[in-house]
């Protein structure tokens, strides 16, 4: 590739405070390549997508465009450059149409004002383009971490930007939604446009992007054409040795019946879905994005009312919307959206993972702050979580260690009923492989799994059975043998009912 | 999102069934039925109350605090509160009431373009202070509540300006009314048209409402936060000022401690408008129809004959119950419209309690 | 954690520095008498501004506490008039501070309607409720056992003080080092996943309002006997009083960040300055500049700080030092 | 059994009376660099600034040094905060203007036994928080004099109205009793109190009430509004309503607030004594206190500078005298 890079980075480094987050890194974007950067969680991903985008300033370096060195003051001026940037959390506003969202400060004028109008075709177009059924005119607030990150998707792309960044943009998607990304991604890529790519998913690196940028603990390890390396490869590079095999589920038996979910129903919402997990199982809960999976989880631990149905744990009913109660029966829940329902981002690392087991944590009415730690250590050895201290905010976690920290926040508990909702978005491949083996050891050891994932390889690796929902309906309920790619999707799409 | 809307469909021609939604879903809705049940009842009781008269005296005893309620709604949309303002009003009621008792000369058009301009400043200063130093708004309005009000006891040093001090025709402009309307109504009316469609259709306007809903998301989205904070302000200060103006010219009366507690009055309409205090959601509309709410309680009561030691307790409950009424509709009809679809258009919040702040 | 700390270290820089000025150049401010009195003034509002801590710690605000106060002291006076002896009044009392808390948590948990609209209507229906009940009489043949107690001081401590003292320990320890406390944090900050980590979210909630209405009522006991004086509009306005000093004491307004200390020392420097300035002759306006320039100044100079250094390496998620 | 109303009661009387015990020596002069503090309701208000100036003025004439302090909301405990500071500061003598007739008296009390002489004004507190008061105008007075005034305006018949300040505003709740108490003559059978309004002071509360009352009682022949804040809005909504001039209107204010409403003819007449000389004359009271000249008892007599002799009355009153009457006629003589 000898002609100019449309953006590129040279020799850049950034630290927050002691954390060296990105050394010396240099990175090259041209025009009609899509740019895979791979790293582990904590490697400095998302530290230079903040910086191509504006948000962080480089500490040393350079940010070149077209050739000619550039500063960005902030984010405006960066999409003044023609950078469009999909950022791994969803920077969405909750009380604005999602229409809105996509233009804010780009709506299409008349004479009269904003033309919602024409605002609203041109969000209809987007949403076709990436085949997703969205009311231009519904708030954000509300919509799924899948949804929301489709309208950040739509957002970007709004842009018709020259270079377009997608930090973990498939991490909440589920193939269908993957696979129409693809197609848009392609045609932008032929279109001149350059891209760059971040995903925990090697496959789908490897699949969509002509070359692969690779960093480990902040710095620079190689750039390497994708055509050139396999995924082991790729892996020894992020990690820096080999890893294990992915999946490692052991056989249990399974014991009597831990959960029991009879006819619920939330009008509306879902309904009546009935299923049981017994002890030492892990049953996935497949389907497509927006199929009512979450919810089911949500109403199960006491989130949401329901209006029909039970819930029994050992045998005993749940109070209904109580959280309190439903982990009292010794329920867990592991929420798909961290940054809202999972953590509280200003409290410490240590502090969120005591909160939901304050009273381990106790001596006497006070809380111990030995105890308070000396479990939040253990717990942040076992997941590897990369940190500087555990008294330090969790919001200056890399995305996947945050997701580590809730993990962390309910494993702590022993939980007999574990509900874990995409426990390993936006996790690298090494501590998935951790989590799994975690997830397959607490079976072993008799607890209860429902696992929702919109992971394929993931629900087939793990499941014992698979559940599948669809339009808030449970379709289809297939054992580990039946469960294939292609039976899943089916149930899931719809195309055929168990 | 609807049921029916399969991939690509454009949502066009369901249009009768959107129009309901939206008229069910209009957060003003529960201000309305509210006004409504109390002109209704206040009428049956003593029919006077709806006379034309009556209802000019309601206009008129509103416009002053509808105008700084469409001025702090420009605030609180984006995350901020401005409790000043009572003392930015006092400061201009005093200082245009000053100018023109000391010099009888001045045109009042100048008058008022300099107590809107002084509204101003001191509304850049809140800007500023929130905009660029980052303090919290409610810190930094609350010092400024007290430090400008502590320049209006200095300026006035406890000298009162009295009708007679001040030109008749400025007067005037407290009391005359155009077609039959007050003109002090028509000005505040005029104000909350003009705010509302900017709101509703300048960029500018829709930016107000981000940077409101996610701060944070609004840089990200090259939204120049600091300017529209300030600018918000300033504006909201503006308003204030003309607020003095008319203040002035409605109570003849002015010393330094004009307006006193009237934020909580402000701040209280803006709630019961629907305006969301922490940020994002809200019309201006609401807003006033909050300020015509609160002032026809009071005009109710003081009709009504209701023992006169009993009035303020009474005037709370109802407030409470305006709000109340107002959430119970929401939730309501956010309940009705979750049942009337298959999938859900919005739900008003994931679980209802979170949206308990 | 770390601007938490910046903050109270630049309060408590500023009482002393405050304090030793006064003692310097201010004529009657170092005796005994006057501290005495000083402490004795700040009484009801650092009694309020524990639990409104607590309350606005966890993201709500309770600004019906002053018409609470007066509400009490209806009741209180009241009672009085029709006989009661007063060691069944003030329970009583006490209960009605509950009460008003408890109806301002309802109306906040149950109904879900934000505390600052809730508070400013009960501001109006408890301030009213107050002249319902006692009129515009003023009760103020009170026992002198309670008001000479009121005013008692041991050494220059007067004996409010000791009672405030011991219940900011109380306070500061329910709020730093027990469950409820994390909880409060928690949900203050980010409510969702507190209800998430199975936090009880309203139960939590309301008793917070409880309690600031019990200590309301209890700051009205106080006021009364310190006053000897029962009226309906006691303590009108302290609720500005009591947020100015939480909020200069590094409490967030929007929840999740605030020490007891800082608010008590809050308290204290307003206090400080204010007894202060009046000895010192300087007039009312100029001290209600100064009180709000102190507000704006405290959280400015931190601030300021902080954009400074952002002005070299800019980061958007800083977060302002609130 | 706890400590009820009725132990304090007995307590309370069954202590020894508390004279005023040190001896007064009529011939003592004045002395001189006497430092007197007027703490006013309210500093800023018009009308006490008014009255503190004309305290200052007379402190200068006997050779004293005046000065005025106080708190911006009228409330009695920014009150105290002040009384304490008057007390390290060694005042000779505090004049005040209670906003609670007993919520000061501590503090006051605190102030005597300090040797500080203490001189309450305009609103009195109880009696043993100060050694004179000097009271504008007989309460009685006051009271009788604004509804003759209005009775005659509106020939002794019709509802009439009252639009006070705060319920609790002591000085406004006796004059009101005695009006009812006027009222229940039998020549004013034929009028009848339907109301009593409060305005808090509040231009727009007031204008709010007034409006209330004009429309639930349409027939409304007056409104007797003892209060300048109240009285001000009150003629400021009449002046522009089509009630102009038919609802009488009558109280107290001053010349300068309504001059333009007795010209316009909303105001027939309404009535106010002199702040000024009030604040004199409680200055020279403080004076002649603080120099030994009286001690409060009843019967001691002391000079006033220009307003000449006046005597201590029971209870330890000094009255200045009748309230003026403003009407067309004399408003232009008067400028405060
Ligand atoms: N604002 C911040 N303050 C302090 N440290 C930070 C901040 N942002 C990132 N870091 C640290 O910088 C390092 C790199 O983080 P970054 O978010 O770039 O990782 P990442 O590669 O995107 O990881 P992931 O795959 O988990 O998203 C991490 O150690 C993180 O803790
Ligand atoms: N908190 C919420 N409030 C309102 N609507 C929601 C919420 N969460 C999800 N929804 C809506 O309900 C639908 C079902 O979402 P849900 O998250 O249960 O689906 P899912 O099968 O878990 O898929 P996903 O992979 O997106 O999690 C979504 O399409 C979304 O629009
Ligand atoms: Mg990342
Ligand atoms: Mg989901």
């Amino acid at each position: 590739m000898d002609q100019t890079p449309v953006l590129s980075l040279s020799q850049v480094s950034k630290a927050f405070g002691a954390v060296r987050a990105v050394r010396e890194v240099s990175l090259d974007l041209h025009p009609g390549e899509v740019h895979a950067l791979a790293g582990e969680n904590g490697a400095g991903k998302s530290t230079i997508v903040k910086i191509l985008s504006g948000v962080h300033r480089p500490d040393s370096g350079r940010i070149l465009l077209d050739g000619e060195p550039v500063e960005f003051a902030g984010p405006a001026d960066a999409q003044q450059a023609g950078v469009a940037v999909i950022y791994q959390e969803p920077t969405l506003f909750p009380d604005l149409s999602v229409m809105e969202n996509i233009f804010m400060g780009r709506q299409p004028r008349s004479r009269f004002g904003i033309d919602r109008r024409a605002m609203r075709a041109a969000a209809a177009e987007l949403f076709t383009r990436l085949g997703v059924r969205l009311d231009p005119d519904q708030p954000a607030r509300g919509l799924s971490i899948a949804d929301q990150q489709l309208v950040e998707i739509a957002k970007a792309l709004s842009r018709q930007a020259r270079v377009l960044i997608m930090d973990e943009p498939t991490a909440a998607l589920s193939g269908n939604e993957v696979a129409r990304l693809f197609g848009v991604a392609t045609t932008l890529r032929e279109q001149g446009c350059a891209l760059l790519f971040i995903s925990h998913r090697l496959e789908e690196m490897f699949e969509l992007c002509t070359r692969v940028t690779t960093l480990r603990d902040g710095a620079y390890v190689a750039t390497d054409l994708i055509a050139d390396i396999t995924p082991d490869d790729l892996v020894r590079r992020m990690v820096g040795r080999e890893l294990d095999a992915l999946f490692p589920k052991q056989e249990t038996d399974a014991g009597e019946v831990a959960l029991k979910v009879g006819r619920l129903t939330r009008e509306g919402v879902f309904t009546d879905v009935s299923f049981e997990v017994r002890r030492g199982e892990i049953v996935a809960l497949a389907g497509l994005v927006g199929a009512g999976r979450s919810e089911v989880a949500r109403a199960i631990f006491g989130i949401d009312r329901w209006d029909a149905g039970s819930v029994e744990v050992a045998g005993r009913r749940l109070r209904p919307a109580s959280p309190t109660a439903a982990m009292a029966a010794g329920l867990a829940l592991v929420p798909e959206d961290r940054r809202q329902q999972g953590l509280v981002m200003d409290l410490s690392i240590e502090r969120n993972i005591g909160l939901a087991g304050l009273a381990a944590v106790r001596r006497g009415p006070l809380v111990s702050r030995a105890a308070e730690r000396k479990r939040a250590a253990d717990w942040a050895v076992r997941l590897r979580l990369k940190y500087a201290r555990l008294a330090d905010p969790v919001n200056v976690l890399s995305g996947g260690n945050q997701q580590k920290v809730v993990l962390a926040k309910w494993l702590a508990r022993g939980p007999s009923v574990l509900i874990v909702d995409e426990p390993t978005r936006g996790i690298d491949v090494g501590t998935k492989a951790e989590v799994h083996r975690l997830l397959s050891e607490l079976a072993a050891s008799g607890v209860a799994v429902l696992m929702i994932s919109s992971e394929l390889p993931e629900v087939l690796g793990m499941a014992d059975r698979v559940l599948v929902m669809h339009e808030g309906r449970l379709v289809a309920e297939l054992s580990r043998a039946e469960a294939t790619e292609e039976s899943v999707m089916a149930a899931a799409t719809g195309r055929r009912a168990a | 999102m609807t049921a029916t809307a399969t991939a690509g469909e454009t949502v066009r021609g369901r249009g009768g069934r959107r129009l309901v939604d939206r008229v069910a879903r209009v957060r003003e809705l529960g201000i309305v039925v509210a006004l409504a049940v109390l002109f209704g009842v206040t009428g049956a009781v003593n029919p006077s109350f709806l006379s034309y008269a009556s209802l000019r005296d309601i206009l008129l005893n509103s416009a002053i605090i509808a105008l700084l309620a469409v001025g702090q709604t420009l605030v609180v949309i984006t995350r901020n509160v401005d409790l000043s303002v009572s003392s930015v009003v006092g400061l201009a009621a005093f200082g245009g009431a000053l100018v023109l008792a000391d010099n009888p000369g001045v045109p009042i058009p100048v008058v008022i373009a300099g107590c809107v301009l002084l509204g101003a400043v001191c509304g850049a200063v809140n800007g500023l202070l929130v905009g660029a130093a980052k303090v919290p708004a409610l810190v930094a309005t609350l010092g400024t509540l007290y430090a400008f009000r502590g320049i209006d006891y200095a300026w006035a040093g406890g000298r009162q300006v009295n009708a007679a001090d001040m030109p008749e025709g400025f007067l005037a402009l407290g009391t005359s009314a155009v077609l039959g309307v007050p003109l002090l109504a028509l000005v505040a009316l005029v104000v909350l048209l003009v705010v509302g469609w900017m709101l509703r259709n300048l960029r500018s306007g829709r930016e107000l409402y981000a940077i409101g809903s996610n701060p944070e998301a609004a840089v990200l989205a090259g939204i120049r936060v600091r300017r529209r904070i300030v600018a918000a302000f300033v504006a909201n200060g503006a308003l204030a000022g003309l607020a003095g103006v008319m203040w002035a010219a409605r109570f003849g009366t002015v010393d330094a401690t004009v307006a006193t507690g009237k934020e909580l009055d402000v701040i209280a309409a803006v709630v019961v408008g629907g305006v969301a205090i922490f940020g994002g959601s809200g019309t201006v509309y609401g807003a006033a129809l909050g300020a015509l709410l609160l002032s026809s309680i009071t005009s109710a009561l003081a009709v009504l004959r209701v023992d006169a030691l009993a009035q303020m307790a009474i005037n709370g409950a109802l407030l409470i119950a305006a709000i109340a009424l107002d959430r119970v509709l929401a939730l309501r009809v956010a309940a009705a419209l979750r049942r009337a679809k298959e999938r859900p258009p919005n739900r008003i919040t994931p679980s209802d309690h979170s949206e308990a702040r | 954690m770390n601007t938490v700390r910046r903050w109270e270290g630049l309060i408590f820089v500023l009482l002393v520095g405050v304090c030793v000025w006064a003692s310097l150049g201010v004529d009657g401010f170092a005796n005994g008498s006057n501290v005495s009195f000083l402490l004795l003034d700040t009484t009801e509002i650092a009694l309020m501004a524990l639990t409104m801590t607590l309350v606005i710690v966890a993201a709500e605000i309770d600004l019906s506490v002053a018409s609470t106060l007066g509400l009490s002291c209806a009741v209180l006076g009241w009672l009085w008039n029709a006989g009661l002896p007063i060691e069944m009044i003030m329970p009583i009392c006490l209960l009605v501070g509950a009460l008003c808390g408890a109806v301002n948590g309802l109306l906040v948990t149950r109904l879900g309607l934000p505390s600052l609209a809730v508070t400013i209507g009960t501001f109006a229906l408890f301030r009213g409720l107050a002249y319902v009940i006692l009129g515009d009489q003023a009760v103020a043949d009170l026992p002198p056992a309670y008001t000479g107690l009121a005013t008692a001081s041991i050494g220059p401590v007067p004996v409010a003080t000791v009672l405030v003292a011991a219940l900011a320990v109380v306070a500061a320890v329910v709020l730093h080092a027990t469950g409820v406390g994390r909880a409060v944090f928690a949900l203050g900050s980010n409510e969702e996943a507190a209800y998430f980590a199975g936090v009880r979210v309203k139960r939590i909630k309301f008793w917070l309002f409880v309690a600031s209405g019990v200590m309301a009522s209890l700051a009205s006991l106080v006021y009364t006997f310190r006053y000897a004086s029962a009226r309906a509009d006691n303590g009108m306005g302290l609720e500005l009083a009591v947020v100015a000093a939480v909020l200069l004491g590094g409490v967030s307004i929007f929840g999740g960040r605030g020490t007891l200390p800082g608010v008590l020392m809050a308290v204290l420097l307003l206090g400080v300055v204010r007894n202060a300035l009046i000895l010192a002759d300087v007039a009312n306006e100029v001290l209600n500049f100064v009180t709000g320039l102190l507000l704006v100044a405290s959280v400015l100079a931190p601030n300021l700080g902080a954009v400074w250094r952002r002005r070299t390496t800019p980061s958007v998620e800083g977060k302002s030092a609130s | 059994g706890g400590t009820t109303r009725s132990d304090v009661a007995a307590q309370q009387s069954s202590a020894p009376a508390t004279a005023a015990s040190a001896s007064a020596n009529p011939n003592a002069p004045l002395k001189q660099g006497l430092k007197i503090a007027f703490l006013p309701k309210q500093v800023n208000n018009p009308y006490f600034t008014i009255a503190d100036e004309g305290g200052i003025t007379a402190a200068k004439e006997f050779g004293g040094e005046g000065k005025e302090v106080g708190p911006s909301d009228a409330s009695a405990s920014s009150q105290v905060s002040y009384i304490n500071t008057l007390i390290q500061q060694q005042q000779d003598a505090i004049v005040i203007a209670a906003n609670d007739p007993n919520a000061v008296v501590p503090a006051l009390k605190q102030a005597m036994a300090a040797g500080i002489k203490v001189v309450s004004f305009d609103s009195d507190t109880a009696p043993d928080g100060r050694h004179v008061f000097v009271n504008q105008a007989g309460a009685e007075d006051l009271g009788r004099t604004q509804v003759q005034l209005l009775a005659e305006q509106i020939g002794h018949k019709g509802k009439i109205a009252v639009l006070s300040a705060t319920p609790n505003a002591t000085n406004q709740n006796t004059w009101i009793e005695f009006m009812k108490d006027e009222l229940s003559k039998p020549e004013y059978k034929d009028m009848e109190l339907v109301k009593v309004a409060y305005g808090n002071d509040d231009d727009q509360k007031s204008f709010t009430e007034t409006q209330g009352l004009l429309r639930s009682y349409p027939d409304l022949a007056g409104i007797i509004s003892p209060t300048t804040v109240g009285i001000a809005a009150a003629a400021r909504y009449l002046s522009e309503s089509p009630s102009k001039g038919k609802v009488k209107l009558t109280g107290l204010g001053t010349p300068n607030q309504l001059r333009k409403f007795v010209k316009d003819g909303t105001i027939e007449a309404f009535e106010l004594w002199n702040p000024a000389d009030l604040g004199y004359l409680a200055s020279y009271a403080a004076a002649a206190l603080a120099s030994g000249q009286i001690t409060g008892a009843e019967g001691e007599k002391f000079k006033a500078g220009k307003l000449g002799e006046y005597t201590v009355g029971a209870n330890g009153e000094v009255l200045l005298g009748k309230p003026t009457v403003f009407d067309k006629d004399n408003i232009d003589d008067f400028d405060f």
